[in-house]
């Protein structure tokens, strides 16, 4: 995940600048940079664990609005997560989603991460009966569809509000990045 | 872009070392999590006051650490929200046990990272509590947005806050006093020129030679219009008529007129468009008893400004007027 | 052109009009000829410190006028020397009777100007000296120009002398601490960027986007040297070799650093630079025993920064530290 | 003289830009406008009263390098003028040039306007013997070469001499300046 953040880093500043403060790609970065390092100088077992210790790092690395947002998104899938199939990665999935629409109250159609999350946990559900791969690769098909669809939307959320309706026209860097880091996941189950 | 810097990763790091540097008698910092806190930090028995937001604002937030103002300041990286780890680690500089406000701008990122702060901070049995400040009139239909946002009206509440502390006001008494503040403070801004964030290395937005942009926020994030160049007296009366609107103000009231400078914009253009202002308020009656003009809310080398608007009374003037030993505002000591 | 004005002409007038509403209680302005004068002045018995120069280097010298500082400063027009009516003007109006020490910056005009001024206001039996400082060591081979520049240093001497004066030193005295503050220091600049003088309309010179011009002055004439653009690392060792070199000063000096933004420069860089420009001091056993840290001497919204080294002896630091109350400098009242 | 002074304000303005400060015809303009109500609303007689007026205006008024150094070179002059005769004007002149080295120290070759006045002075007393009008037609025409003169020229007084090599190249303000108040001054002694 750190590697396709680095690698879109640019983009989603990009993004960011257009609608908001142009840090979001520079966030993540810094984020997922001290996970890596976070998770090299530890020893987590469980899967639980892993989401945990990239939960509390993004927490604390991060700054922003996608900071605690997504350290939530990642806390809260760690406490779903008993056993490793189809069901459980739904399941964690749709309690990501429950945490950041707790903190951050954003609905659908606000232009915010969560017009990439939900979709993402529905199409989950959806087939949460196939495998870990095929439950991700769903999910991350549904969360750039959703991400895509902020496009013309007016933000409701976020720094990008303020910008009224010059905010449409523009994807929303969160939406992205979600729908990013969730394609990377599904390609390294589909490769494991 | 074209910056004194090293490495757009280390700005923030580098700048804090030098801060330190240049005012040790007044604050020290410590670099990872970034705090800048007071040199005389915890004081005993007072409540701690505490802000923080992104780096790039300069002087605020660190320029406003010391005797009668701020305990600790969070700096964040350049226009990004502190991270809770900061804030954990500026109270535990400089609770004094009598308590910690939180001072927080209104922007999601800086709300949402203070409150899962908070609730750390609390979960060691250190009484704290947050204030939201959001004077920026620019935003409107705020139902449907993030809300306000937190701007220049910072400083004051600080100040005033801040000042309160010193001569041993309570928690209780300085929180009153913040949404007192909060509640009689609006602002206003415009941008002539973008910023370029350092690790962007491109401005943040484009604007034609003979554009501005009103309604300007502090994070190099566009306003909600841009319109053609006016001049000094029309741009005035355009960050002011909202203003006056917005809480409102009347003829009669007592107010502080703070005319603030986004970096960019030199001296001769601030006191120029103070003087309009002035002008424009004795029109109506309104009485500036209280001034401050300079660039204290900044974005970066941003040229434009905002003006800021506070309904005095006896105990706000007073508190203004109280001694204050700062890196960028010092009276009185 | 993108300024926070109405008419050209007229900036410096109204400027001048906004600094007198922005701080009643410090000073006061006279418009024709213009003279900004401290509020209690003349103080009877005190020798008078008067100083002026061109405007658009804000807050220089203006904000200088107070308590421990200038008596009056008198503005000409952006980057024009003022004239000899302003000087004679400013000498009735502050003049208390101990004799008036005029404090020049050495460019031809501002000489000629003051030496003019000051032939005439002695015809009045006025007892008055002048003090011509030349701070910049970026023009070399003095004898074949008009000498070295007038820079930042400039406040340092303001401040130091002003102290005196305020503590009843005779004009004797604070001729020779003048004579002795600019003996001891040095200053050199760069910049990033042009500035725009409102009446000329376009930038004062064209620099590449990976360019800076070091040891420019601060009037928005280009420097010596073109430079491609380097890490703040190198920027600052640039600046401070030559002013190192030229005093010289050395190991087991005790100095007053000065880190100076030509305006546009925001604090977050300056603090950046000034941290370096401390430890290459400490490396050289160079002992820095008072900062300062800000845009005190600037070109309109230039980019840019310069560094000024005063050698300290206690004498110097005594009269730094003592109390200050103006509009740009103040502490201890 | 106002009027050359405000038509060529604006070339004065970036010649100064390019080696100077570009005030040059900016102050020059402040200060010719201000002649020109000061002639306006006071009552003088000779011309030697008028010379001492416009001097004491443009000390007064135009500030920066040229103001005292133009005014003396007009208080000189109006010392020098007795009679309105080609002699008293050459002698007007070389009172001006005079006054202008004792208060600024440059001599020809400094690039100053010292470069335009001094080969006037000498022309016009090579002529002096003839009318006024052709005294400072010859005065004139020296001065417009002089001028011409400093552009190769490296700098060696006022703010110019700051840029050392880089002065060489272009035209000095105050020497253009000086030429254009000297071509005035001979068109209206021509057409009276
Ligand atoms: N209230 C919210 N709920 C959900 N997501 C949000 C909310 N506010 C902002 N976001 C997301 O955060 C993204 C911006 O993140 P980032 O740039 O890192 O933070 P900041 O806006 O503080 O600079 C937005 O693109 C949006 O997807
Ligand atoms: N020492 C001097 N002697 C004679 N002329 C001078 C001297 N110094 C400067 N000048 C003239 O003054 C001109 C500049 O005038 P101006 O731009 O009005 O003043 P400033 O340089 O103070 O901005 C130069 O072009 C030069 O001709
Ligand atoms: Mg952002
Ligand atoms: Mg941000
Ligand atoms: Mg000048
Ligand atoms: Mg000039």
């Amino acid at each position: 995940m750190a590697t396709v953040v680095a690698a879109h880093r640019d983009e989603l500043v990009d993004l960011d600048r257009m609608i908001g403060d142009g840090d979001h790609g520079e966030n993540l970065k810094r984020g997922f940079d001290a996970v890596v390092s976070a998770l090299d100088s530890s020893e987590v077992d469980t899967p639980a664990n892993v989401l945990k210790l990239v939960a509390k790092t993004l927490i604390s690395k991060v700054g922003g609005a996608s900071g605690p947002l997504l350290g939530t998104a990642f806390l809260r899938a760690a406490s779903g997560l008993d056993e490793v199939d189809g069901a459980s990665v739904a399941a964690a999935l749709r309690a990501a989603l429950d945490g950041v629409v707790a903190r951050g109250k954003a609905e659908v159609g606000d232009k915010t991460m969560v017009d990439a999350l939900q979709p993402a946990v529905e199409a989950a559900e959806a087939v949460k009966d196939k495998s870990v791969a095929e439950v991700l690769a769903a999910a991350a098909a549904a969360a750039e569809t959703g991400a895509e669809s902020t496009i013309p939307l007016v933000a409701r959320k976020g720094r990008a509000s303020y910008l009224g309706e010059r905010s449409a026209g523009h994807l929303d860097p969160g939406a992205r990045s979600t729908s990013l880091l969730l394609r990377s996941l599904a390609d390294s189950a589909a490769a494991s | 872009m074209k910056k004194i810097i090293n490495d757009p990763s280390t700005v923030v790091d580098e700048a804090l070392q030098g801060m330190a540097l240049a005012h040790p008698d007044l604050l020290r910092v410590q670099r990872d999590p970034a705090v800048i806190a007071r040199a005389d930090a915890p004081v005993r028995g007072k409540v701690a006051i505490i802000s923080g937001g992104g780096s790039g604002h300069e002087p605020m937030h660190g320029g406003f650490v010391g005797a009668g103002m701020l305990d600790a300041a969070c700096p964040g990286a350049v226009f990004t929200s502190p991270t809770p780890d900061q804030v954990q680690a500026a109270v535990e500089q400089v609770n004094g046990g009598a308590g910690v406000l939180l001072v927080v701008k209104n922007y999601t990122g800086d709300v949402l990272n203070f409150e899962t702060a908070a609730e750390l901070v609390a979960m060691d049995d250190v009484e704290v509590r947050t204030v939201v400040i959001d004077d920026d009139v620019a935003v409107k239909d705020s139902l449907y947005t993030a809300g306000r946002r937190g701007v220049a009206g910072t400083v004051l509440l600080e100040k005033i806050v801040g000042a309160a502390a010193e001569q041993g006001a309570d928690l209780d008494r300085c929180e009153a006093l913040a949404r007192k503040v909060i509640a009689n403070v609006r602002s206003l801004g415009l941008a002539l020129t973008a910023c370029t964030v350092p690790h962007v290395g491109q401005p943040s937005f484009e604007l034609a030679d003979d554009e501005y942009e009103l309604g300007i926020g502090i994070h190099g994030e566009p306003g909600r219009e841009r319109r053609q160049m006016e001049p000094a007296d029309d741009l005035v009366r355009r960050l002011l008529d909202p203003v006056l609107e917005d809480l409102p103000f009347a003829a009669g009231d007592r107010v502080l007129l703070f005319t603030n400078s986004m970096g960019g914009t030199p001296l001769v253009e601030l006191y120029l468009a103070h003087g309009i202002a002035e002008k424009l308020l004795a029109e109506r009656g309104i009485v500036v008893e209280r001034r401050l003009v300079g660039p204290y809310v900044t974005s970066l080398e941003m040229q434009g400004m905002s003006l800021t608007l506070l309904k005095l009374d006896d105990e706000l003037t007073e508190l203004w007027d109280a001694p204050v030993r700062t890196a960028a505002l010092r009276w009185g000591m």
